[in-house]
Order: structure tokens, then sequence, then C-alpha cells
């Protein structure tokens, strides 16, 4: 469920930014898409996507750990 | 706790990665305390750096070298050349503690909005530094010339202005924040202090100089350097500088008042306050400047006693007249030889009278040009000193 | 990941067997109960005394009956053992008393040993627990019950003057190893009947009594609960000092902050008892816990209060601003030698800038490498015999503090802000709180070399958020200021009158929330004959 | 799960988050600076205005008591519409303490760690909000009790030190309101009033957690007052020290203003005070955004909000990155486009659609409980 929640809200809050984007420079939505997610050079990549796997990883393990307890709820 | 867990680790990973990016230790820099800019040779600029050699300046680890050097270059953006200066120095330099600007009288004349604005964007300069314009001489020469007392030049020049400004009044309170508020206001053109060398310039650019009980040569201010826009159109001396100062806002000054033939009374002025009514008398907007202030004696070669309220009443009489003339010569001077309205009454008539200014505003300076200006100066004198009658009175 | 599974499993059935063991170290329990029997129940304790060379057992008469009398002579006072119990029974008259039940046993004990402490036991386990702890254990055959007579009188340390909380002005007690002397010292200072005492046993192994006092009718009943269940929770083979007692029971142990204070002051322990807290003593330790505690008292010294409300008050306000620097001054430091040079003042600037010139090492390291010497030498000034003490002074202060700034190995303005902060750690009364910004000093210094100012700054937001998660039995660490409790505030940064401190702190929810509704401010007598006499 | 733990904060508590909530972005970005030198009577005038829409979101929730926002969606539209409108408002939610956080990222690597990136100063700073919101919405308000002296102490200290300096020119606010309340009225609609009052729709998630819930609207209200009144004052300083035009000019105003104090050449350049304003206001600002969308998806998909803190924490570090290229982009978005598109809908017009609705359903529930 975490998992999803933050696939989704990464997806849809990137949509929402590139939607802004896109009125605002005037480009098509493929463009915007391609320009948004190129980060800016000075920007270090490795650690923004370290923390956004971090922060991937982290939902599959609460994930992992909730779906445990829940079966063994069900167990006993 | 599980957060935590995750937590701390990417915390500490985040520690790890980074680096420190800003980190730059103390005697990896060098400050820069003064920055002289002057016409080039062979381009636009020249800059100067003077730089603090900071383990002079310490006591214990002096060894009589000099406490600031200063290196200079070529080009055609102030920024590009202050981050170009290791060509010469050996450290990475920084702004954050410079308290002089010095701009040649050729760059002056030209114009000089364009670096003011990297001043201003960058934040690495603190914006309340002096201006000062070097009037007949090498910009680059003040941030050379040695004092015993206060050793780095740059440093010197700041505080003789700030302590001119203070104790006499002889310099304006320019900072480089009130020199761009002056330039974007409409209603006051801005101010600049001057400075010259008096002296030999080449004497002065050693420690040698420190050595000697009258030093070779000595910066000294000289007035006031006034600017239509940012260019430079001309000078006020010392005696007009305190008047252009005293219609802003004048800490203490002394006066020298005519007392008699050829004789003088010395006023210490306190506590001076101007105000200022604008008004429009038809087609010409007229002013009235107000000051009110206190005074003491310092001393007198007259005869008078200074028992008698006469005496004191004569006394005042004499100093507002003098003040009141003093102060509109200077202000007719202005009107007359530069017509640029830098005592800001444009700025006074714009609060008082909004839509008559909004409506002269990009002329305003041909209004100051035939503006009525009244001066009428309330000084009490209220005590003379730690005696009563000078030993000069005669007993009646 | 079978392997994985296997190595977990192995480490389980390891640990299984490890706390198999131990149980078989702890004795008494399994015991038999006293038979009727005199030879059998002798063999008994005989056996369970064996090879105990303090152990003694000797065969007497008791009334007309065969009996033993058994102690440990390195828990008992032998003077009052003959006089008490030897000289009595040596008597001639009681040569003929009949003991066949339990009510002659008992006037036997009225009539010969009145004035002795004692216990009937009726399980072996007990008496032996008895004389492990100073008492002769006294069995008459027939009888299934046996005796035990309190004749210890272990030689303590006597009363001395506090080691860690000294003062000036103020009583100079401090508490012993002896949990009687302890209490005797608190029950001086509150000589009142609602001051209780309840007593438990912890520790599998080591059997010591941990005393907990309270007053009752102030202490709000759920938190002496708390405090009780908790000790009684306790699962430990040994205690030594009320330090391993506080480990068990404090709220949270991922924390540098005390969350239980400890002194060795009778008149701090009492005082803090009339205010509704709990005092936890342990047998053996000189240091007692009072509990709950919040973060204000560690900046409490009892002698603001023996001493004008002016200056409590403002040395007071001193350790706050002294914690402050402990935490905060190497990191500033560090901050603004190495990131934000426009914010020294220009003078102070260059002569900073004077003294690291031909400095090696950045500012951090520079600071780490005093910060850590500092602390190797204060570590060496505890551990070291008195008589040497003198020379770490020498060593500490001339050698390496002169030597590494003429050696140029680091600055002088260094120095200064390392000897100013350990001036400050030391402000604060309570020892182990001063650990706390000992601690965190080196991640202050750590994030403020990555960081700088934004760095300290998000430091001390992430200690104050620590520190207001905090509770101490159910109080919240940080009572009086967040959550903000108007009322409390007399007594937390500043030390008001006493006239004007009339409750008891609101977060402790004590049971009487008055202490001293009738006090007043002293008043000049306002008749003019009322002056003198 | 852990033991279910109710959260309440108290009303001083309350008070403290709607005031440094209200300070938050507020006091650094410099607000109203289109009315030159009248923007304080601006930020007077949307403080008094937004009490109507405040006023209104709290009597939306007494209708339904002890239900936040997103329960009374759920209540009044159904299960399924709802969640496509809490969606929406942890998207908005999300979005403004993107938007907060670059704010403050701005700030710091543009005055205090020129070369640091920005993004790391981002993730520490979310890591910290994480934290403290892991700790739960009590100890965000316990927390803001300690810091809130220290806030408004360091805001009144800022205009103290400024007069000592001889900096601060009462003249510079002259004339006052010289061409009518036109420009004001402009400056107030819609700018500032979606920023920084109208975001105080976050609140509708804190609000049902007060520990009185009867004076939660009122304290919100007076907190509302008084913090504008602190941020007209703080507006009224800065025009003070640098003129209109200057702080127009000036990306943090009061960070420029600031610089202005010097005091017997010792106590200069204390940004440090500003910093530390700025970044307990960010930091509230982002909490309770950040809890709001929390508090959303702990409903929406049915699982404590403590699990998602950390992954949303990251998400939200993460686009308060690629929310915009430059400072240019950051604040013309914020200028042109956020009020309009995002604010409005989101802070009037989805509370207005629902108000009906709830009036509808709160007379329906109150019949039904009167049968029982």
């Amino acid at each position: 469920m975490v998992t999803i929640a933050f696939v989704f809200i990464l997806i849809s809050s990137t949509l929402l930014s590139i939607l802004l984007d896109m009125h605002l420079y005037n480009l098509s939505f493929f463009q915007t898409l391609h320009f948004s997610l190129t980060l800016d050079a000075g920007t270090r990549e490795t650690i923004v996507f370290t923390a956004l796997i971090t922060g991937l990883f982290a939902s599959f393990f609460l994930d992992y750990r909730m779906s445990k307890k829940e079966s063994r709820e069900k167990r006993s | 706790m599980k957060a935590m867990k995750l937590l701390l680790p990417s915390l500490l990973l985040l520690g790890l990665l980074s680096g420190c990016w800003d980190t730059k230790e103390l005697n990896d820099v060098a400050f820069v305390t003064g920055v002289a800019v002057e016409q080039g040779e062979d381009a636009k600029f020249k800059v100067t750096v003077g730089v603090a050699n900071a383990s002079q300046l310490n006591v214990q680890k002096s060894e009589g070298n000099t406490p600031s050097v200063t290196f200079s270059l070529e080009g055609n953006s102030i920024s590009e050349l202050l981050d170009k200066m290791n060509v010469g120095l050996t450290r990475e330099l920084r702004f954050s503690h410079t308290r002089t600007l010095v701009i040649g009288e050729e760059v002056a004349r030209e114009g000089i909005s364009g670096f003011l604005d990297y001043l201003e964007r960058s934040g690495q300069f603190r914006n309340n530094f002096t201006m000062l314009i070097a009037q007949n001489i090498s910009a680059a020469d003040i941030l050379k010339t040695t004092f015993p007392i206060q050793k780095i030049p740059s440093l010197k020049v700041h505080n003789q202005s700030s302590t001119l400004f203070e104790q006499w009044g002889g310099a304006p309170d320019m900072k480089l924040s009130d020199f761009i508020a002056a330039l974007t206001s409409r209603g006051r053109q801005p101010v600049a202090e001057a400075l010259t060398i008096v002296g030999t310039p080449k004497q002065g650019q050693s420690v040698e100089n420190n050595k000697k009980l009258e030093p070779e040569s000595l910066i000294t201010l000289v007035g006031l350097a006034v600017f239509k826009e940012d260019k430079l159109i001309g000078y006020l001396n010392l005696e007009e500088t305190r008047n252009y100062v005293w219609t802003q806002d004048l800490i203490q000054t002394t006066l020298t008042v005519p007392c008699g033939e050829e004789k003088y009374i010395d006023v210490r002025i306190l506590n001076s306050k101007s105000t200022i009514h604008a008004n429009y008398d038809g087609e010409t907007p007229n002013f009235q400047v107000e000051i009110v202030a206190e005074s003491f004696l310092n001393g007198t070669q007259c005869k008078d006693n200074l028992e008698k309220i006469e005496t004191y009443k004569k006394f005042e009489k004499d100093i507002e007249e003098m003040v009141e003339t003093m102060i509109l010569n200077t202000v007719t001077k202005v009107q007359e030889e530069y017509e640029v309205d830098i005592f800001g009454f444009g700025e006074v008539m714009r609060r008082q009278h909004y839509q008559r200014f909004e409506a002269v505003k990009d002329q305003w300076d041909e209004q100051f040009s035939k503006a009525d200006i009244d001066i009428t100066a309330n000084i009490f004198l209220r005590r003379a000193g730690t005696s009563n009658k000078s030993f000069l009175t005669e007993d009646e | 990941m079978g392997w994985i599974k296997k190595i977990l499993l192995s480490q389980k059935s390891y640990n299984q067997d490890k706390s198999l063991k131990h149980e078989q170290l702890s004795l008494g329990k399994e015991a038999p109960p006293l038979s009727k029997d005199l030879k059998e129940n002798q063999s008994n304790i005989e056996k369970a005394f064996e090879n105990a060379k303090d152990f003694k057992i000797e065969n007497i008469h008791v009334g007309n009956r065969e009996g033993m009398i058994c102690y440990l002579n390195s828990m008992t006072d032998t003077s009052l053992l003959a006089e008490k119990i030897m000289v009595p029974l040596s008597n001639s008259s009681q040569q003929d008393r009949s003991i066949t039940n339990l009510e002659e046993f008992e006037s036997y004990r009225k009539e010969f040993f009145s004035g002795v402490g004692y216990h009937f036991h009726d399980k072996l386990h007990g008496l032996i627990d008895d004389v492990l702890a100073g008492y002769a254990g006294v069995i008459v055959d027939g009888q299934p019950k046996g005796l035990s007579l309190h004749v210890g009188n272990i030689e303590y340390r006597p009363i001395e003057e506090p080691s860690t909380q000294t003062v000036i002005r103020g009583p100079k007690e401090g508490f012993t190893e002896s949990m009687d002397t302890n209490i005797s010292l608190i029950r001086r200072r509150i000589q009142n009947t609602s001051l209780k005492f309840e007593t438990m046993t912890v520790g599998k192994d080591t059997r010591t009594s941990v005393t907990i006092a309270y007053i009752d009718g102030v202490i709000n009943e759920g938190i002496l609960d708390e405090v009780k269940k908790r000790i009684k929770k306790i699962r430990t083979h040994a205690i030594f000092d009320s330090g391993n007692v506080e480990e068990y029971i404090s709220d949270k142990n991922m924390t540098v902050f005390p969350l239980i204070y400890n002194t060795e002051r009778p008149d701090s322990a009492a005082a803090n008892l009339l205010e509704g807290k709990a005092v936890i003593i342990v047998n053996g330790s000189p240091f007692v816990l009072i509990a709950p505690t919040v973060f204000s008292d560690f900046f409490e010294a009892t002698e603001d209060y023996y001493q004008s409300f002016f200056i409590g008050s403002f040395i007071r306000l001193i350790r706050y601003a002294s914690f402050l620097i402990a935490l905060t001054l190497p990191s500033l430091y560090v901050a603004l030698t190495a990131f934000h040079h426009a914010l020294i003042p220009t003078d102070l600037l260059f002569s900073l800038q004077a003294q690291r010139e031909g400095v090696p090492f950045p500012a951090v390291i520079e600071l780490l490498i005093m910060e850590v010497t500092f602390e190797i030498l204060r570590e060496a000034g505890i551990r070291m015999p008195r008589a040497i003490g003198q020379t770490i002074s020498i060593v500490g202060a001339l050698v390496i503090g002169q030597a590494a700034v003429e050696a140029g190995l680091v600055s002088n303005a260094l120095v200064i802000v390392i000897a100013l902060t350990a001036l400050a750690t030391f402000v604060s009364p309570i020892a182990s709180f001063t650990a706390a910004a000992r601690l965190l000093r080196f991640i202050f210094i750590f994030m403020a070399a990555v960081f700088g100012l934004y760095g300290i700054l998000l430091c001390l937001f992430f200690m104050v958020a620590h520190l207001v998660s905090l509770r101490s039995f159910g109080v919240p660490y940080l009572a009086p200021i967040a959550p903000f409790i108007a009322e409390d505030q007399e007594d937390v940064f500043l030390r008001f009158p006493f006239f004007s401190n009339k409750r008891r702190p609101h977060y402790l929810k004590t049971e009487s929330p008055l202490k001293n509704p009738e006090s007043e401010s002293p008043t000049p007598p306002r008749s003019k004959k009322g002056g003198g006499s | 799960m852990q033991r279910e733990l109710v959260e309440k904060i108290s009303l001083t508590q309350l008070f403290i988050l709607v005031s440094a909530f209200l300070f938050g972005s507020a006091i650094v970005v410099g607000i109203g600076g289109e009315a030159k030198q009248d923007s304080w009577i601006a930020v007077i005038v949307a403080c008094l205005l937004s009490i109507i829409p405040v006023w209104f979101y709290t009597f939306l929730l007494s209708r339904i008591p002890e239900k936040n926002l997103f329960e009374i969606m759920e209540i009044v539209l159904g299960k399924v519409i709802s969640k496509v409108f809490i969606l929406l408002y942890i998207l908005y939610f999300f979005y403004v303490s993107a938007r907060v956080l670059r704010d403050f990222g701005e700030l710091i690597v543009g005055d205090m760690l020129v070369n640091t990136p920005i993004e790391v100063i981002s993730i520490t700073f979310m890591l910290f909000v994480a934290y403290i919101l892991y700790l739960g919405l009590e100890v965000l308000g316990r927390f803001s009790e300690i810091y809130a002296p220290y806030l408004m102490g360091s805001i009144f200290a800022i205009g103290i030190l400024l007069l000592f300096s001889r900096e601060l020119h009462v003249k510079n606010v002259m004339p006052i309101l010289p061409e009518g309340i036109g420009p004001v009225i402009g400056t107030v609609f819609p700018e500032l009033i979606t920023f920084p009052f109208g975001e105080l729709v976050a609140f509708m998630m804190i609000l049902p957690y007060a520990s009185k819930v009867r004076y939660a609207g009122k304290t919100t209200i007076f907190a509302l007052i008084v913090s504008g009144l602190i941020l007209a004052y703080s507006s009224f300083v800065q025009i003070a020290t640098l003129g209109p035009e200057a702080k127009l000019r000036s990306k943090f105003p009061l960070l420029t203003a600031t610089g202005e104090i010097s005091l017997w050449d010792f106590i200069e350049r204390v940004d440090l005070i500003i910093i530390f304003v700025v970044m307990f206001g960010i930091l509230v600002k982002v909490s309770i955004f950040f809890y709001g969308g929390l508090k959303g998806l702990e409903l929406v998909f049915n699982r404590p909000y403590r699990a998602f803190i950390y992954p949303m924490a990251m998400i939200i570090a993460f686009m308060s990155i690629i929310i915009s290229k430059n400072f240019a982009e950051h604040i013309s978005e914020g200028i042109s486009m956020v009020p309009w598109i995002i604010h409005f809908p989101f802070q009037f017009g989805i509370p207005l659609l629902l108000f009906p609705f709830v009036l509808w359903k709160a007379k329906v529930l109150k019949s039904e409980g009167k049968k029982r």
C-alpha cells in the first residue's frame, strides 16, 4: 500500500509540476517532461536519487513488515 | 523506533557523501578591506584590491612588515576582475569585510551604475561600506598610503570619514545602500565623499612612512562629490559639505562666528534637527528648512560679558544669521552650478504633496533649480563652558 | 536464504542455553521447607553454606530442647551477638523452659531476645536469606519454624561530606553506602509519619534491597504505582549501584539525557520528596534516585534555596547559559571560522586569522584534537591515583595547552574555546547530565563542520524535538516549559522567593497541590511601638 | 499496530502553530511588495479580510464535530468521490510544502552556504520534518512552544536593533496611501489573501485535534490577527529600513534589512537570527502541510500515517528540487499561477462547494441522532 502511494504521489506530483511548466514555458507535454526530469546541471543526481530510492525501499520495507504483521494477526 | 533507524543512517550517509562544500579555513582566505576602481589604460576598468595581512596586525606575531597588500588588474567587468585577482595573490578573496570603495574620478564621470549593481547583487559585500571619490589622484593610491595608527589604509579612510561625520559633519553618511537609494529615487541625487592625498603619494606607499612624525603623504577628505544620476559632475568643499549634512541629519559640528571686527566666537552645535516643509507656490516649488539646534560656546575672542542675557541673545542672533546665510549659499550654489537635487527636497515634496510631485517627477531637477529655499535657523545657546565671565571681559 | 535462518536459529538456542545455566546460580528458592528434625535442617543449611569460611554454626540448648544457631561472622557484630543472644542463652534460668509449640517459642523470644529485630520462617530459604543479610538463625528441634534475630552491624563508611554536589552554605552530610543510614538521614529531615518507606529485593544473585521513599498524600498515586511496578519488573542478576536500577527503570534508554535524577545530598532528597516525587534508595550506593525528573531539575542546586533568591536566580541563569556554551561553543567556533567569516567583527577576524596563520589543520580537526585531549585528561584525572593528581593538572594545563599553541598546532583562541567549554561543562550540579552535553557536543561539531550554522541550528532542532518527546514516569521531560505551565514558572529559570512559591509543581499532579499556602512576605511591624523588643 | 495515541494539542500550542505557520515563508520572502510603502497596510487589510474564510473553515468543521476536513468529505461525499478530492488535496498540500521548502533552500543557498547544493538542504530539512512528525503532532506542538518566544523575540529584536543602529527611517513609509486604496487592494487580491493567510486551510486538518475544540476557532482567529499585526510590523520595519524600492528589489527583504544592523561595531550581520526565525517558521509550515497530506494518505490507503512519513518526505524533497529550474521560475510561478490555479480552488473553491452538502448532512445526522 505504501509503495502504491509512493509511486502514485511521485508520478502525480511530477505531473502537476510538469503541467505548470507547460503553461509557463509554452512547451508540449513531452518536451516539458524531458526538460523537468533532467535535473539542473548543478544538482548532484546521486544525492537526489539516492534519497528517492531510499524512500522507495523504505516503503517496500514498511509494506513487507505490515503484510507480515497482518498475516500473523490473521493466523492467531 | 523503526523510523529512527532509517533516519540516522541517512543523515550520516549525507554527511559522508557531502564533504564540506562551503568550508574555507581562515588561513585559506584573504580579506579585502578596500576596493579601488579607476579608468584602465587598456580596458574599461582598473581594479585594485587592498588585502589585509592579518599576522602583521597581531601584536605578538608582527614583524614590522606591511599590514596590507594591494594588487591591480585591468578588465571590463569588476566581478570578473575580482575573481581573477589570484593572478597575483595567493588566497581566495573574501569581500565581506570590505569597508571602502574608492572610485577614480574619470570612472565616476563616465557613470558608475554598471558596477554598483554587481556590488548590491553579490551577497559577498556588506552593502554599508563607504563610497569615496578620489579627486585628482589615482584611486589605487588611497589603498596604498599607510598611516601609523590605523595600519590598514582602507580601514583608516573608513574610520576617518565616519569620525569626521560624527564630530564635525564634514562627510556625508553615504553608504552603498544609501547611494543606490538616492540613485533610484526621483527626488534625490546621490553624493559621495571626495578625498585626496596630501604630499607625495609615492612616499606614502611604504611602511617607512609610518616611522615619520609627519607622514610624507596623508589621505585627507576634501568634501563632497556631486552626482547627476550616476555621473560625477562636480565637488563641494568641506564647509559646503557640512552645510549639506546639516540639511540632512547633522550630529554635531563647530562654527566660528564673527562677533566683532576680526574677532570670533567658537560655537559647538549639538542636537541639531532640521525639518523641511515643501510647498508649491504656483509653478515654483518652495521649501522652508527649519533648523533647531542647541549650542554651547567653546571660546570667545570678544569682550562681551557672558553673565548677561543680552550677550547670549546677541550671540544666538549672530549664529543664526550665519547659519542661515551659510546654508542658503550652499543650496543656491548647488541650484545654480549643478542643478541637481542632492538634498532630497524632491523626496520631501513627494511625501508632502504626492500628486504635485508625481506630475513633475521626471524633470524634478529643473524644478529644484528654480525652487525658492528659505532657511530658518533657531539656535539656542545653552552654556559657555566651565567658566563664567571671560578674563577678556572688562569690568564695568 | 536457508543458511541465514540456520545461523539465526543457532544463535537463539545458544542464548537459551546461557539463560538456563544462569538460573542454576541462584539458590534458596529450591531449598526445602524447614523440617521438624533439627539434624535434617542442620545438614541442609550446612550444605547451602558449604565452603563458606565465614559461616558459623553452633549447637546450643534452647530451653529444654536441642537447637542450633548459625550466622555469618562477616555480616554480624560479634559483640552484639554475644551480648544479645549468647548471654541470654547461657542464662541458667532458661534451661528448664519447655518449647513445645509456637506460642511457647514466641514467648521465649519475648522474654530472652526482646529488643532484637526478628522474623519467623517456615521455609529454609527465608532463613538463609536472613542469615545472608546479617541475622543469626535459631532453629529448635521439633519446631516447624525457625527464628532469625538481627545482630547485623556491618562496618560502613561514616557520614561524610558529599563528594559530588558540594555547597558553600547548607548541610554537609552526604548519603553513604548503607541503606539504613540513608533512610535515617532522610527521616531526620522529615519527621513526619506520612514519610513512607517500602523495600523490595532486586537482583537474582545479589539480592539487593531497594527502598522506595515517598510522602503519602503528596505523591501522585499513579506515579508511585508506576515506580513500584517498574522496580518489580527488573529482571537482572546483579545490582551494584543505583545506576543499574536507573538504567532498568528509565522510560527510554536511547537517549543521552538522564531521565532520573540522582543525588548524594539528603536535603535534596528530602526536598524532592516534599515536592511529590519518589526517592529510590539502593543498598550499597550513596547515590539515591529521584523520579520523576524534568529537564530543569538538572539546573537546580540545593544551594539556590539557601541563599538570597536574587543570587540563586542569577546562578541558575548562569547554569542554563553554560549548558548552551558547553553544547554549542566549539561548533560555533567551527562554523564561524570555517564558514561564516562575514559574521565575525572585523578586528576580531584579523586577530583570529593571525592566530591561525601556520596552523596545519582545518579548524574541525584542530578542535577535535583538543576536545579529545581534554576528555582524555579528564578521564585520567578521575582514574589517576590521588597522589599524582597534581601532576595531571600540570601536564594538562601547561604542557598540552601552552605547548600546543607554541608548537603552532592549535591557535590561541581555540584553547580559550576549549577551556571555556570545559568549565561550562562542570557547572551543572549533576554529573550524569553533563554527559549529555559532552556527547552531543561532538555531533554538533560534526554537523557544524558540514553545514555551518545551518547544521548547528538543525542539531539544536533535533535535540529539542528529542527532548520534547521524552517523558520521565509519564511526566513530559521539558514539563513546565513545554507544555507551558504558567504557575510552575516560579522555580524554573528563576527562583522566586519562598512566600510566592506556594504550590507544588503542577506537572507532578500531586494529591495536595499546595505546599505552604500561608507563607507571606516578611513585613516590618506596622505600629510604631512594635519596632523594638 | 502501535498503541493508538490520541494526539491533542493545547490552545496555546495551536496559537503558536498558527502564528509560526503564517510567519513561515511570508516573513522571509517579503509580502505585499507591490503596494510599495503601504505594504504593511495591505498586510493588515488582508489579515482582517481573511478572518472571513478562516471563520468559514471553523464553521464548516463545527457542523460535523471532531472530524477533520478529509473525514468530513468522506462522510459528506461518500467513499469514492471523496477519495478523488482527498487525493487532490494531498497533492496540493505536498506541492505547497515543496514550494515552501524551496523558499527555504533558496535562502540558505543564496546567503549562507553558497556552494552547497540545494538538494542537500532540502533533504536534511525534510529528514528533520520526518523525525518530528514521526514523534507526533503533540511533539510538534510542544516543540513550537519552546521556540515561539525566541521567534517573537527575534522579530521584535530586529526592529529594535535597527532603531538603535539609526537605520529606521519612518520617512520611508510616507506618504501613506498616496494613490488611494487601489494598489493595496490589488496586492490583497489575490496575492496576500492566498499567501500566507489562505493557506490556513491546512489547519482544517489540525483543528479537530485541539484539546478544547470549542475555542479552537476563536484561538485561530486571534492568532491570525496577532500574527497579521506582527507581519505588518515586520513589513513596516523592512520598508522603513530599506525604502519601498529596495524592498521590492531584494530577494529576501528581511535579511537585507537585518544586514543594516550595526551596533558598537560588534553586533553586525546578525543573519543568524533571521536564519533561525525562518527555519522555525518553515519547519512549522512544512510540517503542517505535510501532516495534512499524511492524514489524507492514511484515510485513502488505510495505513497509519507514520508509515508514509519517510517515503513521502523524500518525495517532497525531490519535488522541491524539480519544481522549478531557477529562481525566476520559482517566483513567477508563485506570483502568476499558484494563487489562481492552485491556491484558489483548494482554499476557497472546494470548501465552498462542500458547504451546502455539509449543512445538509449535518441536519441529517442531527435528526438521526435525535431518533436514536
